[in-house]
């Protein structure tokens, strides 16, 4: 009976099934490996601190986004609530260390539980929820800056900065709360029942729902988890860069969204790994630091590069996966 | 089989009604279901059976009247609803899965007993892989497994045998049978009389919505349940007779459609077909034996290692369109992922495939559409408001119909048809296949996949039974018997014929 | 002051004739940083870009410090930020990796850049930024800025204002790009400027985020609404040039129905004044290449560096824009 | 535990649920009815012949890059490069325009062909998700049209190519006589030829499009095509419009603009339906919010929050009740 069949096809998935986690970090190995090779300062202790540390804030957001992602939604506000993060934890930084953090985390946290709200409750697309509250969130980040007018500064001798410029052996800060968060987010999407149900939802959203799975539930949550992830990395930023900068994030939502499809993370939902994310933020950073090796290339040619760097990674990808 | 009925009722319903945009789906319905007991829900298709479900399990909400539920039920949906791109044991236990000490879900555990469970179905396909590579009719034996497993009160299964094959049907027989000594209630809605005669004990008639009959089964004649169902006379119906479906029809010499040698690994080794114009060749197999996989090598939807697919003696690319285009139309098994758009209109529906024919120069003509729209939907009896109603909210069985006049618009030379009638109402099928043989007369190569032994053996000139990928056998004229067949399918089966004998 | 008398042309253009006078604060010297002394001939710069090179400005920009590098025989590494801002703090840093011993900063933000400035810091390198203040500690963070003063800029535009509508009109003010500080600066300087006329009012304020097509659609929109419109101060020549196509298309005379007042001194912009269409236009020198490589020299020489250095802004208006028309970027 | 559910008495409900329904298909048309209301009662000067032109000529170019994402939008896909296609168009004209404008915008439209054709290849043969295979173009599409310009931007002097964007035809504006027209084409292109019944039924479901014979890939790839043309011809209108290429901002952000002008028209991002109609009443019904912010002299805080108000006021409406 099916028992021939059964048996023989496990061994060919598995395998096929490596290579598909694998593409990306192979990818990013033979990227790694060559940029070592060519550029002599590439593997440099301080350039390769700089780039993790670099990747750490996108590293936050995308975590974030590839669970909204999984559950076949998409979050397009992440760079402006990224951006009002910021302008919120060096507002609030007069006030001390717990404010400085906590008040982007409740704000951005609100942002994403009204997109998950009107994205689970009503029906909405996500991509125009989304885009919305991207408008939004820049408006009342301007609100907060008389039109951008003020930017507030963090004491240099505050906890807060430490918190964006202290290091472990020369390694960031964030770049520990980024790997925390990556392995907490891991645990979370295989080893709980919300991870499941994240699975459920995007895999098959009517069939969730007659599974028993809490739909809406979820979705309120995957957005609240992304608004509040864009809002502790622009915290961080705003450690890092001493003050609530009004400028940073715009187009930041495509970058996390790219890292996390390159990460193998389906856009339809339903599959995807927060390792293959923190592998898809490996592979935009090392790109960008050898477009910057480099060193000649005009500034026109560095987009044409990126995108076309983007275009070999997802192409080999879609190839691989076959 | 039913030792005592305790006469209290686990769900009530009184007076529902519920409308869909101008269709009424179900109208001040009263409905019972007693402890214990094993209820057959039957009807036509589109009659309400799914709705009245739905309404019981709070998927929707009724426009008016009163369901009282006293206990936890636990449903299998018409279509498999469960979510393809889970492994199969998390699709198991979904929402109750098995924690180690920190609280986590402890996945080898959660495997181990998803194979465990799963075993007890005659399943033993990978728990960690997803549920997407599993045979639709596995699929259902999981959700069957899932709904089981779940302790309920009241099992509610929607046509749960539709894409099940004899062997399997039988598993899933025992396992109701299993349910029903331990005290469980069970809702059943299947389309197939010889089902529900074995295992139920009432029988509740729905018929345009309507409650129409609720009662005991076993002392309702066959007949009088279809009048019920159909609304028409025992006697109007005893005077049309059962179909003459499987007449011999007259087939040419040379085939039109002649496939040799198709391979794609793994699933089919190497199957050769070839059907004369006219004749309607069977194909027979347990679950993934790859009767699917060989009408899609056959239309070019599967990317095949090796084989040719001549039609008419001449060669046709490997594309779906050029397959189309050579007179080749195959009707897909699962008709909701691979047959409806479901936005689209019944009408735009049907004339999908037959769009260029309707048209000059790329530009399309409505009158021509709503000519053939309006053929089809008498002709299959096709249950709707009007040919601009989403298909989608048409019930199973239409949508099937739907389909099938989808295909038989682009009049095609050569119609597969993976499992027509699965889901279809008794007066539906007699139909279809009425159909089959009709259009089989006019000369029509038919290739016929059909989960249902007894339609083969009526319906097909010829079977060719296939086993593991490959032909195990062919069969004509006197070897169309059941035990011929069982015997050619899988040796280990043959103990089947028992169960055979006992209808 | 210097500001009142535009400087006459050179051969060179204004930066040559840059006016140091601005200093603020104790200056700067090497010895007090304790930084090592640099020959600047042979010398690796480093030049850090913020934006791409598409529009005149950063063309002029980046220009002049390649050509005053190749005059000085400094050998320069440049980046480019892209808009990006932790993309110009990785870039400084990799600028230091690859070997910079000096650097010249145009900067994205005025806020920001502090980890960058700290690794300069670090390995002993001294930052000139250009063009943008930044609010980090002059002489400890930076060495020492230099570069046009925006709220001075804007003043003088308003001086221009008056001087063209004769002090009366209803105005509409063209917006930098929103929580851009330059944005900032020159609206303050404008309103200030104009602060002492009773006459000349602002009757809308929108953004048109530097952009041309974006200048055009809204000075479009104003007109119809405000048809009694009688002067637009643009916040850079773009949205000027905009606004100059969107009035022609209104029916009105731009240059005379409604005075232009803008702040680049782009050719585009000079042009249109040339050909009496455009009212004034106040210059924001990019030629900052001179002035930088002689800061840093005098800096290596052990001189004290004023902590701000601010560039000669030319001016330019329908008397002499013909004439100075070469001097435009 | 036994539990009852009784059902709302059922008065009103099926005039209500009519009237949801009726909102539903015409909202954005209600929207447009109230704005212009609005403006009619509380903008000076809002009823004159030249504002009323105005805003169609602004609407213009959003409206044809619309059209497209619409279609596109059809097959449940996504097009975000057509802004980095219009700059592309624009780098294009400048080189050209010294053979003749005919020659200049041929050439433009080509460019357009060619990009939209890319796109539709690496979604409909490569298979890759069209959110990330119109990213890569998004990003390197306007750095190759920079460096096509060199990075400048290039004043035009050519007297009939300018006409394009200043003339008029019996006082309609050339541009929004060829924005009327192409939504003619396009409306006919959905709704009466067998390439637009085709369009809806692959973005309704594709495997059945594709086991039904339908020329998936050849739609799919028209499709994109389409709409790089139509950016492309966007494009060439701004340009001429602007009398200046300027790529670096030609097209900035119009992925998103039109994306919202088709959502907020009712076109659901789920694929499988196109309104035409609505799409251009959504392009309308942006281009008047864009213009009663501007004329109120709202600061662009508010602004953006009104907007996003409104985006999800009007999704709200429009969207598919489950
Ligand atoms: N979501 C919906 N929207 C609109 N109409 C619907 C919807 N669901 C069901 N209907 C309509 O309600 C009627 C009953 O459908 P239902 O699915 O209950 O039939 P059924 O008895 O289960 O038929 P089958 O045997 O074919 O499965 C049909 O006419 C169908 O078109
Ligand atoms: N072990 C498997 N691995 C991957 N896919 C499978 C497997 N078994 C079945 N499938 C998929 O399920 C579908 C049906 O399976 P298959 O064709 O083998 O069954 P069949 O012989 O047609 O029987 P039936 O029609 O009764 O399901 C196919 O489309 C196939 O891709
Ligand atoms: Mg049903
Ligand atoms: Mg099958």
């Amino acid at each position: 009976m099916t028992a021939t069949l059964t048996k023989a096809t496990p061994t060919m998935a598995a395998r096929t099934k490596v290579l598909q986690r694998q593409g990306a970090a192979v990818a990013l190995v033979l990227m790694v490996a060559v940029s070592w090779l060519v550029f002599p300062r590439f593997g440099s202790l301080d350039n390769l601190r700089d780039l993790a540390l670099q990747g750490s804030f996108l590293a936050v957001i995308a975590i974030g986004m590839t669970f909204v992602i999984i559950t076949g939604g998409i979050d397009l506000s992440v760079g402006s609530v990224y951006a009002l993060g910021g302008v919120l934890a060096a507002w609030g930084s007069q006030y001390g260390f717990l404010v400085a953090l906590a008040l982007p985390l409740v704000v951005c946290g609100l942002i994403g539980l009204i997109n998950g709200l009107l994205i689970a409750r009503t029906n909405m697309a996500p991509f125009i929820v989304t885009l919305a509250s991207l408008l939004f969130a820049r408006g009342l980040l301007l609100v907060i800056t008389d039109e951008g007018a003020n930017t507030y500064q963090i004491p240099a001798d505050s906890a807060f900065v430490e918190l964006g410029r202290g290091t472990v052996f020369g390694f960031g800060y964030p770049i520990f709360v980024a790997a925390v968060l990556a392995v907490l987010g891991g645990m979370v999407l295989n080893r709980t029942n919300f991870g499941q149900n994240v699975f459920a939802t995007g895999g098959a959203e009517q069939s969730a729902v007659l599974l028993g799975v809490p739909v809406a539930k979820t979705k309120v949550l995957v957005y609240t988890m992304s608004g509040t992830l864009a809002g502790l990395a622009g915290a961080l930023t705003a450690a890092y860069l001493q003050s609530g900068v009004t400028v940073i994030g715009v187009g930041l939502e495509l970058d996390a969204i790219a890292v996390v499809v390159i990460g193998g993370t389906l856009l339809t939902g339903g599959m995807g790994t927060v390792l293959g994310t923190v592998i898809g933020v490996g592979l935009i950073k090392v790109i960008q630091n050898v477009i910057n090796q480099i060193g000649t290339l005009d500034s026109n040619y560095q987009s044409v590069v990126s995108g076309v760097f983007l275009l070999i990674v997802v192409v080999l990808q879609r190839i691989l996966r076959r | 089989m039913p030792t005592e009925i305790p006469s209290s009722p686990v769900i009530e319903v009184a007076g529902v009604t519920k409308t869909f945009a101008g269709v009424q789906a179900l109208r001040d319905v009263d409905f019972t279901l007693q402890r214990g007991e094993i209820h057959a829900l039957v009807g036509e298709n589109g009659a309400g059976k799914s709705t009245l479900i739905k309404v019981l399990t709070g998927i929707h909400t009724p426009d008016a009247g009163r369901i009282t539920r006293d206990g936890h039920i636990s449903t299998i949906y018409q279509e498999v609803n469960l979510v393809p791109l889970m492994s199969v044991s998390a699709n198991l236990f979904l929402g109750r899965e098995p924690r180690n000490r920190f609280g986590l879900i402890d996945r080898a555990r959660r495997d181990a007993d998803a194979a465990e469970l799963l075993r007890g179905y005659g399943i033993t396909a990978d728990v960690s892989s997803p549920l997407g590579t599993l045979a639709v009719g596995e699929q259902q034996m999981v959700a069957l497994a899932r709904a089981v497993a779940a302790e309920a009160d009241v099992v509610i299964m929607d046509e749960p045998t539709s894409s099940l094959e004899p062997r399997e049907v039988e598993t899933l027989l025992g396992v109701v049978q299993k349910l029903h000594e331990e005290g469980i209630a069970i809702i059943y809605v299947s389309h197939r009389m010889d089902e529900l005669y074995r295992i139920c004990d009432t029988v509740t008639v729905l018929r345009d919505g309507v409650n129409v009959h609720s009662g005991p089964l076993k002392e309702l004649p066959r007949i009088e349940l279809v009048s019920l169902m159909l609304g028409r006379s025992v006697k109007e119906i005893e005077n049309h007779g059962t179909t003459a479906f499987g007449e011999d029809h007259h087939a040419d010499a040379e085939p039109v459609l002649e496939a040799t040698g198709l391979t794609s690994k793994p699933r089919i080794n190497g199957v050769s077909v070839a059907i004369r114009p006219g004749e309607v060749v069977g194909l027979a197999g347990l679950l993934g034996s790859g009767r699917t996989e060989t009408a899609k090598a056959i239309i070019g939807a599967l990317p095949i290692d090796g084989g040719t697919v001549l039609v008419a003696g001449t060669p046709v690319p490997r594309t779906v369109k050029a397959a189309t285009r050579a007179g080749i139309s195959m009707l897909a098994e699962d008709r909701k992922t691979e047959g409806i758009i479901p936005n689209l209109s019944v009408r735009e529906n049907i004339v999908l495939a037959a769009l260029p024919r309707l048209s000059r120069f790329g530009v399309t003509s409505r009158s021509k559409q709503d000519r053939i729209v309006d053929t089809f939907i008498k002709r299959l009896r096709i249950k709707v408001s009007s040919p601009e109603q989403k298909v989608a909210e048409l019930s199973g069985g239409n949508q099937q119909k739907v389909l099938l006049a989808r295909w038989l618009c682009t009049e095609p030379r050569i119609l597969l048809l993976d499992e027509p009638t699965r889901g279809i109402d008794v007066g539906a099928k007699a139909e279809v296949q009425a159909l089959i043989d009709e259009l089989a007369r006019e000369g029509l190569a038919v290739l016929l996949i059909s989960s249902e032994l007894d339609e083969l053996l009526d319906g097909a000139d010829r079977l060719v039974v296939l086993r593991d990928g490959s032909v195990a056998g062919e069969l004509e004229g006197d070897q169309l018997t059941r035990e011929h067949v069982l015997k050619a399918i899988a040796a280990e089966v043959t103990d089947d014929s028992d169960h055979a004998s006992t209808h | 002051t210097s500001r009142e008398t535009p400087t006459t042309a050179t051969s060179e253009g204004p930066a040559a004739s840059a006016a140091q006078n601005q200093s603020a604060g104790p200056g700067c010297a090497r010895s007090k940083t304790g930084y090592p002394q640099i020959d600047l001939k042979g010398a690796v710069v480093g030049f850090s870009q913020s934006e791409k090179e598409a529009n005149p400005f950063r063309t002029a920009e980046t220009q002049s410090i390649r050509d005053e590098a190749a005059k000085r025989g400094a050998e320069l590494l440049y980046t480019n930020a892209q808009s990006d801002l932790n993309k110009q703090i990785s870039d400084i840093k990799s600028l230091i990796d690859r070997g910079a011993k000096l650097l010249i900063v145009a900067p994205l933000n005025s806020d920001g850049l502090q980890p960058a400035f700290d690794a300069a810091k670090a390995k002993q390198v001294p930052v000139v930024t250009i063009d943008r203040k930044v609010s980090s500690q002059p002489c400890t963070d930076y060495l020492t800025f230099i570069g046009s003063d925006f709220v001075e800029q804007g003043k003088r535009a308003a001086q221009q204002m008056i001087k063209a509508t004769g002090g009366t009109g209803k105005i509409a003010i063209l917006l930098g790009a929103s929580g851009n500080n330059v944005t900032v600066d020159r609206t303050k300087g404008f309103k200030d400027g104009i602060a002492g006329t009773p006459g000349l009012t602002v009757v809308a304020e929108q953004t048109g985020e530097f952009d041309r097509s974006k200048g055009q659609a809204v000075m479009e929109q104003l007109i119809q609404s405000n048809p009694d419109i009688t002067a637009v101060y643009a916040e850079n020549d773009e949205m000027g040039v905009g606004a100059v196509t969107a009035l022609k298309a209104a029916g009105k005379q731009p240059g005379k129905d409604v005075k232009i007042v803008s702040v680049d001194g782009t050719r585009n912009a000079v042009q249109l004044l040339v050909d009496g269409s455009y009212t004034g236009v106040v210059e924001s020198n990019p030629r900052f290449g001179p002035l930088a490589f002689d800061t840093l020299e005098k800096f290596g020489k052990g001189d004290e560096i004023p902590n701000t250095i601010v560039i000669s802004d030319d001016e330019y208006d329908s008397t002499n824009a013909a004439q100075k028309l070469a001097n435009a970027y | 535990m036994t539990q009852t559910t009784q059902a709302p008495t059922k008065t009103a409900v099926g005039s209500a649920a009519a009237r949801t329904r009726w909102l539903q298909d015409n909202g954005v048309y209600v929207a447009v009815g109230v704005l212009l209301l609005f403006n009619a009662l509380f903008t000076a000067n809002f009823l004159t012949l030249g504002n009323f032109t105005t805003q169609l000529v602004q609407a213009a170019p959003v409206l044809i890059v619309a059209l497209g994402m619409a279609l596109v939008i059809g097959t449940e896909g996504v097009d975000l490069s057509v802004g980095a296609v219009m700059a592309l168009a624009a780098a294009i004209i400048p080189l050209y325009l010294g053979a003749g404008p005919l020659v200049a915008i041929t050439m433009a439209l080509v460019v357009g062909l060619l990009a939209g054709a890319f796109n539709g290849f690496l979604v409909a043969r490569v298979g890759i998700q069209p959110i990330v295979a119109t990213l890569a173009l998004l990003v390197g599409g306007r750095g190759l049209a920079l460096v096509i310009a060199d990075g400048q931007l290039v004043q035009l002097h050519d007297e009939t190519f300018l006409a394009l964007g200043t003339g008029d035809v019996a006082g309609i504006p050339v541009s929004v006589l060829i924005a009327g027209l192409l939504a003619l084409v396009i409306a006919g292109l959905t709704n009466r030829t067998t390439f637009g019944r085709q369009l809806v039924a692959i973005g309704g479901n594709r495997k059945a499009a594709t086991l039904a014979g339908l020329p998936v890939n050849r739609v799919l790839i028209g499709v994109y095509a389409i709409t790089g043309v139509l950016a492309a011809i966007a494009g060439v209108l701004a340009t001429s419009r602007l009398a200046a290429s300027d790529p670096a901002d030609m097209g900035l952000l119009m992925e998103l603009s039109a994306i919202t002008a088709v959502v907020v028209g009712g076109t659901p991002l789920t694929g499988g339906k196109v309104r035409v109609l609505g799409t251009v009443f959504g392009v309308i019904l942006m281009q008047l919010v864009r213009a009663t912010l501007i004329k109120h002299n709202l600061p662009d805080s508010i602004a953006q929050m009104i907007q996003a108000a409104i985006i999800i006021a009007a999704v709200y409406v429009a969207r598919e009740r489950r």
